[in-house]
């Protein structure tokens, strides 16, 4: 009897104000649309973050017959050279494991790499040998590289972290950039929401009074106004998930299914753990939030 | 049922005083006309007794309740106890004459048999049977005014205020009215009723207290409207 | 001034109908009392002259115009030539004395000059020399009451409207009101005043027009409130 | 007189929600936002289609010593081949002007394009020569490469297009979830607008209806409504104009001031115009009509 005199209550309130309800959902959504494009991307960072600690290697290059004067001045790497580079690096704390390649398998895989055009004049000779090293702390790869750069029979160590540094930083400026947004955007659904109860509250306030007037409780004459927040947030939080997993699925999804794409991207698992009911859950408790707070002031017992 | 001890209330710095030590003591069963000209505080008097207000000084005692002291989530009981008609009836113009009376059950949880069977005899009460599905804008004010009595008298209160419940009303249905809650007076309710119409007090001869600028300058049992006149 | 010829006003379908076939004549410099039961239609009278609602049938015609067929940018200028009253006052509770009579000035592009002279001039006339820096809640509901009509009057209409302008005041006061209003009516202003006060319409033998169910049931010159009484 | 009372009134709206109207003012900023980023990224990309026609050229590589078998079966180009080729591309009305790069240009311009490593290795005879082709009308290119590709003595005339269309593509894109955002939201700024001057009219319903009464204009009654409107659509948009200036400014404005990046991007200067001017009138006409609508029904003479 009660819930149902609650439920209609609080349908009457949103129906009353159906442009404004309209309003909070729709602000809610984008507002957490960014929230979790946020989260998306930060998790994206993290799995790129964590592939490329697992593949990154120092490469350490060795001087060839083709490597110039400058770099190489004692001429190309000798035996004993190379076994001290060995030994070194397995002797030093940072290296999890080495493994050498050699001219061979330098041209092995330059021309798996790279198209005809370029590889045809290629010959194996012209191809430096290296060590490829893998850390035990890929943090500490600058000390590795400053260790063997320069040494005698190293031609280069090269910093590979050159090419991945730029975008992380422009995916953590993407992050910081939507989330900004979704603060802009949260701060406005939850004015909307504190507006929209007041304006319930004052297109309802006969009910109200005479509620007041017959000894209803606190509880039942507020309940219908949080819930007509709560709702309209949940339905905004609900909108927002399926827009992101739309955005996944098609958009990052068709990405996924090309054959040349090899990085790992988010999917819509992603979004639906932890994603979505992590905007479900803010976009609730800012409701509610923004419920009591208007509460306090436009209905007092 | 009520007993006012030096009650003041002040509504904010610089105003003066809408009530000014007012001791007064209404006791169960009366029937009190609260008269005054305009702004002496007869609507602040009955705002404090139901608590819609904080008196500035003084203790209010209703029902043997310290209004004062009394916790906030305590009010709804208080209220529950006390019915109350205004000048303008206060109904939901769309619910029907039975969901505006049945509205003041459903809030309190009354189960649904409990609602059928005090609303119509509420309505029988009040004189108006048969119009159970009428709209308020269907009924004349004498008619709306009936339903508001219905509402407040529906609980069975002990206590029920009327702010100028005839304000709106030619002096026909006025009388009306009159004798309605003359007749809920006499099942026990004690009544409190603030008005203007001299002719209604005059002829009830019911006591009247008369305020003046919030202080109490008359109290008389089976008194008239005017004493200076 | 104003002349109704077979009026009918209903509010919507289904409804039945606040005015029917009102045939009725106020001259220029009249004062009416219009009496009846509660939703008789008086205040529905009143929101024609004013074009509040317009009529469903018949033709209103008010200081020459026709009402009926008034074109909505013109209404504006018909309710220049009117003042209204109220029960309830309807001042702006944030405005001084002064500022609520000038405000109906303001709106109207008044100059400065004619403002600073008229105010003081319409409340000395209604009685309020010395309160204009007041806010109304610091004045009593007769006050009010009085700066309500300063305020219909400032701008000097041919026609005042007052709907229950003493319904809010008790007995005292009331006929302070009537005064000013009687006082308003010798400078040749009509005046047509809904009123359920039958004290009121005995005492001042005016004019009489009694409403029942939409319906002008009697007329009379000097007349009283209650006929059949 | 009256023009000060309309901004007195106006003002006494604005302060009295103030809440709704920062809602206002801050859904409108996003949904302008959105709508001026389109149009900057719209402007980016005929931008970059501007470049890339202006420097669009088809190469025709011919079969050079190291070209392989299979693409030219006829061994090196001959001097009679190349000749009937520049005969052929000078006669096409599609070709504008037609440069010869040699072997030795063609290494040239390999030394200064690559870094070292690779180039060391690199002699003029391994790089092919080539004609590059300016076309009158760079869309219809596709109708040179097969005219020329296959022709006895063509290695390849690659497609260049290739590169730049998933960029497009991608951009294109972009333009369409901005817009699709800036849609939505300016949907939640014209309900905003309209609740707003809805709670105005009801907080102000006593003003109004004594206003009536007193005969005042309809235009006197409805202007202070729609101003209020327009100042906070107007202020939502100047701030969306600042954050997109900003946006350019430290986003844009940095990648541009690297050497190494050649791109012509959008300046501030396109902030300014035409994107502020258009984003202030999209502001503007929406308030106004919103105002219109809401004030037909909530605000009757
Ligand atoms: N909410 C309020 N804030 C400030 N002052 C108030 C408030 N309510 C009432 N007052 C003031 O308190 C005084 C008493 O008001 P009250 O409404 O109790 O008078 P009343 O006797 O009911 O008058 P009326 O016959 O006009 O209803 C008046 O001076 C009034 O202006
Ligand atoms: N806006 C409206 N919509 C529908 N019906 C209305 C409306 N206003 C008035 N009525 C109906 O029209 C009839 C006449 O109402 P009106 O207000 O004119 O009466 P009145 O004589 O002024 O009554 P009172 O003395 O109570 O003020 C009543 O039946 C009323 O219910
Ligand atoms: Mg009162
Ligand atoms: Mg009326």
């Amino acid at each position: 009897m009660r819930l149902g005199f609650v439920l209609r209550e609080m349908g009457a309130g949103l129906r009353r104000n159906f442009t404004m309800t309209l309003s909070v959902v729709l602000v809610t959504m984008v507002s957490l649309f960014f929230l979790g494009l946020g989260l998306l991307v930060q998790q994206q960072v993290s799995i790129l973050k964590g592939d490329w600690y697992d593949r990154v290697q120092v490469s350490i290059f060795l001087c060839g017959e083709v490597s110039g004067e400058e770099r190489c001045p004692t001429g190309p790497v000798t035996t004993e050279q190379r076994d001290a580079l060995r030994a070194q690096l397995e002797a030093s704390p940072l290296v999890d494991r080495v493994f050498y390649e050699s001219q061979q398998e330098a041209y092995d895989n330059f021309l798996e790499q790279y198209d005809d055009a370029l590889t045809e004049n290629v010959t194996p000779d012209q191809l430096p040998e290296s060590f490829r090293v893998r850390l035990t702390e890929p943090d500490r790869y600058e000390e590795i590289r400053e260790q063997f750069a320069g040494q005698p029979g190293v031609e280069d160590v090269p910093d590979q972290r050159a090419i991945l540094g730029p975008l992380f930083a422009a995916m953590d400026g993407a992050t910081r950039v939507a989330i900004g947004l979704a603060a802009l955007m949260l701060l406005c659904s939850v004015l909307l929401v504190s507006t929209t109860i007041r304006l319930t509250a004052f297109s309802r306030r006969r009910e109200t009074s005479i509620m007041r007037l017959v000894g209803a409780s606190r509880a039942l004459i507020q309940l219908p106004f949080v819930l007509e927040g709560v709702v309209a947030s949940f339905v905004g939080a609900v909108l927002a998930s399926g827009a992101l997993y739309a955005l996944v699925e098609f958009g990052v999804g068709r990405l996924n299914d090309r054959p040349d794409f090899t990085t790992r991207l988010v999917e819509t698992a992603d979004v639906l753990w932890p994603t979505a009911p992590v905007l479900v859950g803010v976009g609730l408790v800012f409701s509610v939030v923004a419920s009591l707070l208007s509460l306090r002031r436009w209905l007092r017992v | 049922m009520i007993t006012f001890e030096h009650v003041s209330k002040v509504y904010g710095e610089g105003y003066r005083p809408a009530l000014a030590e007012v001791t007064l003591q209404i006791d169960k069963g009366d029937f009190v006309f609260l008269v005054g000209p305009s702004g002496s505080g007869k609507s602040t008097f009955l705002r404090l007794v139901l608590k819609e207000e904080k008196a500035s000084s003084g203790t209010v005692q209703v029902a043997g309740r310290d209004v004062g002291r009394l916790r906030s989530w305590k009010v709804p009981a208080l209220r529950r106890e006390i019915g109350v008609v205004f000048q303008d009836f206060r109904l939901l113009t769309d619910k029907s004459v039975f969901e505006n009376v049945a509205f003041a059950l459903q809030v309190l949880g009354r189960p649904r048999h409990v609602i059928a069977q005090s609303v119509p005899e509420t309505l029988a009460l009040v004189g108006l049977q048969g119009k159970e599905k009428r709209r308020p804008h269907e009924l004349s004010g004498g008619e709306q005014q009936r339903v508001a009595i219905a509402r407040a008298f529906v609980n069975r209160p002990s206590l029920l205020l009327a702010d100028e419940p005839t304000g709106n009303l030619d002096p026909e249905t006025s009388v009306g009215i009159m004798k309605l809650l003359d007749r809920i007076n006499r099942t026990g309710t004690t009544i409190v009723m603030a008005t203007h119409d001299d002719d209604i007090v005059d002829q009830m001869r019911k006591r009247v207290v008369e305020l003046r600028d919030g202080r109490v300058v008359r109290d008389e049992d089976r008194g008239v409207y005017g004493s200076a006149r």
